[in-house]
């Protein structure tokens, strides 16, 4: 019982969440003008993908737990999506 | 009617059971996306009200505490994982050391979020106690700050609630590892790693806006 | 001997206060729920005797303002959402699929004491001085201008927030996982097709309303500004995100009644529901795109122009999934064999009412006119009709249908029809002058108004006292029933559901032996052999 | 004439009015007739097929995808044809307003003041001339209200922290309800007054017997002494702030590298909140006058500096 070890794909995971980390800190510090936020997003994605994706074991889970996993980030998106159209296109009365 | 079963009578397995507490979870965090869903909402509204007020008020941030915090909860979460799988490896021992381990990492994280509250409260930047700060774009900052406020504190919540719920466990698992622990702790994994993904969320939204100076 | 049913397997307080068996747990809402009626029925009623003459005579504005805003979350978060799911649909929802009991039955129990602690705190708030900023809570006087207790109500709510979210979270897992065996999704009763979309919607939804209240609570709090202009704040913001919830929430309000119409248009035409399949989907259709349509309360807001028109096309669609649901209960009735027992009258009113206040949901989905109709009567009969003609009309239904099983006895069928008859009669006089006066344009929560709208105001609080009677007279022929009605038979209705095969109050654990679906649900009538479901 | 099939309904007097009532009787229309065949089925229904009467179910209707697919993509072209008509009626009510003569309209707990260009004031009333469409710039002082005149099919409502313009027009003279038609607290319903539609003549006769008034912009620049304004807005002042003269409608350049338009909005905000949009090359050293003017001192500071347009800097 004593002589588990952790596997490899968690390592592996938490590491390269580390360096993923490591890199998106690195990268804010840059001066890519509206870039940095694009990019601060997209890495805080793939992060979020791989612990949901490893850590919470949905690769290993069917359709249907995807499913449930992604309907409240879609509904997250629906949202952002029209309720942030009324604010961007709002011209000035 | 059955009776001493290890599960509920509307179950037909423990296996049935289990996997119909995993679907209620996920059910569950999916309405924690959207709790969190609104506050996303709001902030990106006046993140594009005031883009440059976002980033001066991100730069005043502790980007070493929150990266700190994050590398902290992300490890905690590796812990949690590797607990869960200690156990299904039988490795109760093991199991109750990451989980320790973990709950001492989310305690340090509530611990240096403490500090960052105080280090802001002396900064005179938390809306509605103590805000003064005179700048241009003043405005725009204290709209940052209480986003960044009741995101974070909310978000600490869940941190307490996660915690207390990994201490019951691991106090319960040194007792027994019956089936319906591991359903439990399983459970509980999946919350501990939603609060560690709204962190990287935040974290991103949060701290690094403004930093390359634009 | 066969074990003893629900109500006689314990007599204590405490096998009632800690049950977790869901028949009792239903039980448990259903006399809270009467409770919470009657309070927002009196605050209805105040409101309709006040407004019988043009001028101020009963009450104070301020006492009016508070009048309606109780009216109003009361009757939303304190009626119509839990109604049907909680009532019936817990009731019904495991014997129709042929389990055992709910999911999460420990959940379900905690549900429903996260109900009470919300409804007593928003009753203390009511108790304590009221609420006078209307349900919606519209920023900035919520939070700067009102002097109300707005925390605690808003409190209330954002507790009883959370048991609306574990019921659907309950009842998404059960429908998953609990079905008996054979029992696929297209052989689910479409009570449980609207139930669960219905849960979608309380699960995805209610959230949102959750962090909302919590911003409007902390800016009323600390007096920050999150939705104040004064640095910057958007009060359109506020709008969007409670009606992000809101708007979803009136297909809470009407999805299971729409799942109940279909069990009841089924059973007494003795013919399956037509187009089975369409209304299944139409179902969910209703759930996803209702979550598309919010920004049609906002047309007069200051919102952008592209904003308002998106919507107005998101309106129109989310109709059509509606329209086809009505079309084909009509369908339903082609070439049956009607029987008019008081849950069909029910039915039939539902099919009216809801019609109209769909048809007039087009209305204000229609931009121009509802430039002049938003924030008038014509939306307060709107959704009236569609809210009370339509839910609490499908409930009233379900209750009696329901009702044998439920409490095992029968009731007077020749006072339920008069019941069901009146509250038509009672409903239509009462809210259809009030399209007359929105579209005469007399705004919404007026106190005093022009003398020239008294004419329909007059005949609207006509209407009201006519209802209310109607409301009260199933009180009495129930009640009576309790205790005086004759014991109800397995399967009062010879209706071949999964319920109506188990004995009349049910057993605890519901069936002596787990039932195995083979066919298709409503199979009535002579085309259909009368072997038992229950195999 | 088809306006006599809705009796209760007094026709719309705003050039527009004509196109809501249309709309409205259509959709009276198509409602009956859905309403009219779903009750005569329904009747049709339970008489026929009543329990116990003998007649003929056979033949019942297997395949229901015909009729299915038909009524749905009925229901969906007639409400897109219902949207077309809807939203260009709409975009018509809200167009951008054109009317050169501009009537300010503050809107407080629970009142309605109006500010005549030449200074006359009034209380929960309206006037204006027929036939000329004006150019409500409409602010709140609280919370939010909602202008609504029902005879005119319009209503906008009143958000506080913005200027909210609207053009309105009467075609007949008359007398016509004003609502409050967003709820604002104790007395909303008290909220209402009268909008005065007049004939041309008349309305300038009435503007003459309200006395002599100062015009907004000359109280406005009285006001802009009064609050010190013009002790740092100086060519000759030792504080270095931007000069107000020729700025209106003109770009500006802010410190943090943009760019607004001098309007209304960013006079008003730079009044209220001088610390959100700086001036490029100025400190942000302007205290914020939020709480200390009202909104409609502020509309006669924005038109003050409005008059200024046209002079040289």
């Amino acid at each position: 019982m004593t002589n588990w070890w952790p596997p490899l794909t968690l390592v592996g995971s938490w590491l390269a969440l580390l360096a993923l980390l490591a890199l998106t800190v690195t990268l804010a510090y840059l001066p890519l003008g509206s870039f940095n936020s694009a990019v601060a997003i997209v890495i805080a994605a793939i992060k979020a993908t791989i612990v949901a994706a490893f850590f919470m074991e949905l690769r290993d889970r069917g359709a249907r737990l995807l499913i449930f996993a992604g309907a409240g980030l879609f509904w997250l998106g629906i949202l952002l999506w029209l309720g942030l159209m009324d604010f961007m296109t709002r011209t000035p009365a | 009617m059955p009776k001493g079963r290890a599960f509920a009578p509307q179950y037909a397995s423990v296996q049935h059971r289990d996997e119909t507490a995993e679907i209620g979870m996920w059910v569950f965090l999916a309405t924690e996306v959207l709790l969190f869903g609104g506050l996303l909402f709001a902030y990106f509204v006046y993140r594009h009200a005031n883009p440059a007020a976002f980033a001066e008020a991100g730069r005043h941030t502790r980007i070493v505490i929150g990266t700190a915090n994050t590398a902290i909860l992300l490890t905690s979460s590796f812990f949690v994982a590797c607990a869960v799988n200690a156990l299904q490896a039988d490795a109760r021992r093991t199991c109750i050391a990451m989980l320790v381990s973990a709950m001492l990492l989310g305690l340090l994280f509530l611990g240096l979020k403490a500090a960052e509250y105080a280090g802001e409260y002396h900064e005179h930047l938390v809306p509605g106690v103590d805000f003064s700060y005179v700048a241009p774009l003043a405005d725009g900052v204290e709209l940052f700050f209480i986003f960044y406020f009741v995101a974070t504190s909310i978000h600490a919540v869940h941190m307490v609630i996660g915690i207390a719920v990994l201490a019951t466990l691991a106090v319960l698992l040194r007792r027994s590892a019956s089936t319906r622990m591991r359903a439990a702790l399983h459970s509980a994994a999946l919350y501990w790693h939603f609060v560690d993904v709204v962190w990287i969320v935040l974290f991103a939204l949060i701290y690094l806006p403004g930093r390359s100076g634009t | 001997m066969t074990e003893p049913d629900y109500l006689n397997s314990a007599y204590t307080l405490r096998s009632w206060f800690f049950t977790t068996d869901h028949k009792r747990i239903a039980i448990l809402y259903f006399a809270t729920l009467i409770g919470f009626f009657f309070i927002g029925g009196a605050a209805a009623t105040a409101i309709r005797i006040e407004l019988a003459t043009p001028q101020a005579d009963l009450v104070s504005s301020d006492t009016y303002n508070r009048l309606f805003t109780m009216h109003g979350v009361i009757m939303v978060w304190f009626f119509l959402i839990p109604s049907i799911p909680n009532t019936l649909g817990n009731f019904i929802v495991p014997l129709m699929i042929g389990a055992r009991d709910l999911a999460f039955p420990r959940l379900n129990l905690m549900s429903w004491y996260l109900f009470i602690a919300g409804g007593s705190v928003t009753l203390f708030a009511i108790l304590a001085g009221g609420i006078d900023t209307g349900w919606t809570f519209y920023t900035p006087f919520s939070t700067l201008y009102s002097n109300s207790y707005v925390i605690v109500a808003v409190t209330g709510i954002f507790i009883a927030g959370f048991s609306s979210i574990l019921t659907g979270l309950n009842f998404i897992a059960t429908v998953h996982r609990l079905r008996a065996p054979g029992l696929t999704w297209y052989r689910l009763p479409l009570f449980i097709w609207s139930l669960y979309a219905t849960s979608v919607i309380l699960v995805l939804a209610t959230p949102v309303l959750a962090i909302t209240l919590v911003l409007l609570a902390t800016e009323r709090f600390l007096g920050v500004g999150i939705f104040d202009p004064r640095i910057g704040g958007d009060p359109l913001l506020f709008q969007h995100l409670f009606w992000f919830y809101s708007h979803p929430a009136v297909y809470i309000m009407i999805l299971p009644g729409m799942g109940v119409v279909n069990e009841l248009i089924s059973c007494f035409s003795r013919k399956p529901v037509f187009g089975y399949k369409f209304v299944a989907w139409a179902s969910l259709a209703i759930a996803a795109v209702g979550f598309l349509v919010w920004g049609h309360h906002m047309f007069v807001s200051g919102q952008s122009l592209l904003a308002s028109l998106v919507f107005s096309f998101m309106s129109f669609i989310v109709a059509v999934p509606s329209a086809i649901k009505v079309f084909n209960w009509t369908a339903t009735l082609h070439k049956g064999s009607l029987r008019f027992d008081a849950p069909m009258l029910y039915a039939l009113a539902f099919l009216g009412l809801f019609t109209i206040g769909g048809l007039t949901g087009l209305f204000l989905a229609c931009l121009a006119f509802d430039v002049h109709a938003t924030d008038t009567y014509f939306v307060v009969a709107h959704f009236h009709y569609i809210m009370v003609g339509g839910m609490v009309t499908a409930y009233f239904g379900g209750l009696h249908y329901w009702w044998p099983k439920i409490t095992g006895r029968l009731y007077s069928e020749y006072w339920a029809r008069t019941a069901a008859v009146l509250i038509f009669f009672g409903f239509n006089l009462t809210f259809f002058p009030q399209f007359v006066l929105g579209a005469e344009g007399m705004p919404r929560r007026y106190h005093v108004y022009p003398p020239e709208f008294q004419v329909w105001n007059v005949l609207s609080s006509g209407g009201a006292t006519i209802l209310a009677a109607a409301y009260l007279l199933p009180m009495f022929y129930l009640g009576y029933s309790l205790f005086f009605g004759r014991r109800a038979p397995a399967n009062p209705w010879d209706a071949p559901g999964l319920e109506w095969q188990t004995p009349s109050p049910p057993p605890e654990f519901n069936f002596e032996s787990q039932p195995v679906v083979t066919r298709a649900p409503y199979q009535y009538g002579p085309d259909f052999a009368a072997e038992p479901q229950n195999a | 004439m088809w306006r006599q099939w809705i009796p209760f309904w007094r026709p719309g007097v705003s050039p527009y009015g004509g196109d809501v009532d249309l709309l409205f009787a259509g959709l009276l229309l198509a409602s009956a007739l859905v309403l009219g065949l779903l009750f005569f089925l329904l009747i049709v229904f339970c008489v026929r097929y009543r329990a116990g009467n003998p007649t003929d179910r056979g033949h019942r209707v297997k395949k229901s995808w015909h009729w299915e697919v038909g009524w749905t993509s009925a229901s969906l072209v007639i409400f897109l044809l219902l949207f077309v008509w809807g939203s260009s009626v709409y975009l018509e009510i809200y167009q951008k307003p054109q009317g050169e003569l501009s009537v300010f309209v503050v809107a407080k707990q629970w009142m309605w003041k109006v500010q005549h260009p030449g200074g006359q004031s009034e209380i929960n009333s309206l006037h204006m001339p027929v036939n000329r469409p004006v150019r409500l710039v409409m602010a709140s002082q609280d919370v939010i209200h909602s202008f609504f005149i029902p005879a005119l099919r319009l209503k906008h409502d009143v958000v506080p922290g913005r200027y909210q313009s609207l053009e309105v027009e009467a075609v007949t003279a008359g007398h016509y309800h004003l609502f409050c038609a967003e709820y604002c607290g104790t007395d909303h319903s008290g909220m209402i007054g009268e909008i005065v539609a007049m004939e041309p003549a008349d309305y300038a006769k009435w503007l003459n017997d309200q006395g002599p008034a100062n015009s907004l912009a000359r109280e406005g620049g009285a006001l802009f002494r009064e609050l010190g304004c013009s002790g740092c807005h100086a060519a000759n002042s030792s504080v270095h702030a931007p000069l107000l003269e020729g700025l209106y409608g003109k770009p500006v350049p802010l410190s943090d590298g943009s760019t607004v338009t001098a309007d209304d909005k960013y006079i008003r905000d730079s009044i209220l909140l001088p610390r959100s949009q700086v001036a490029a090359g100025y400190q942000p050293v302007m205290p914020s006058f939020e709480g200390k003017v009202s909104e409609d001192q502020l509309l006669r500071l924005v038109t003050y500096i409005k008059s200024l347009a046209d002079r040289a800097p």
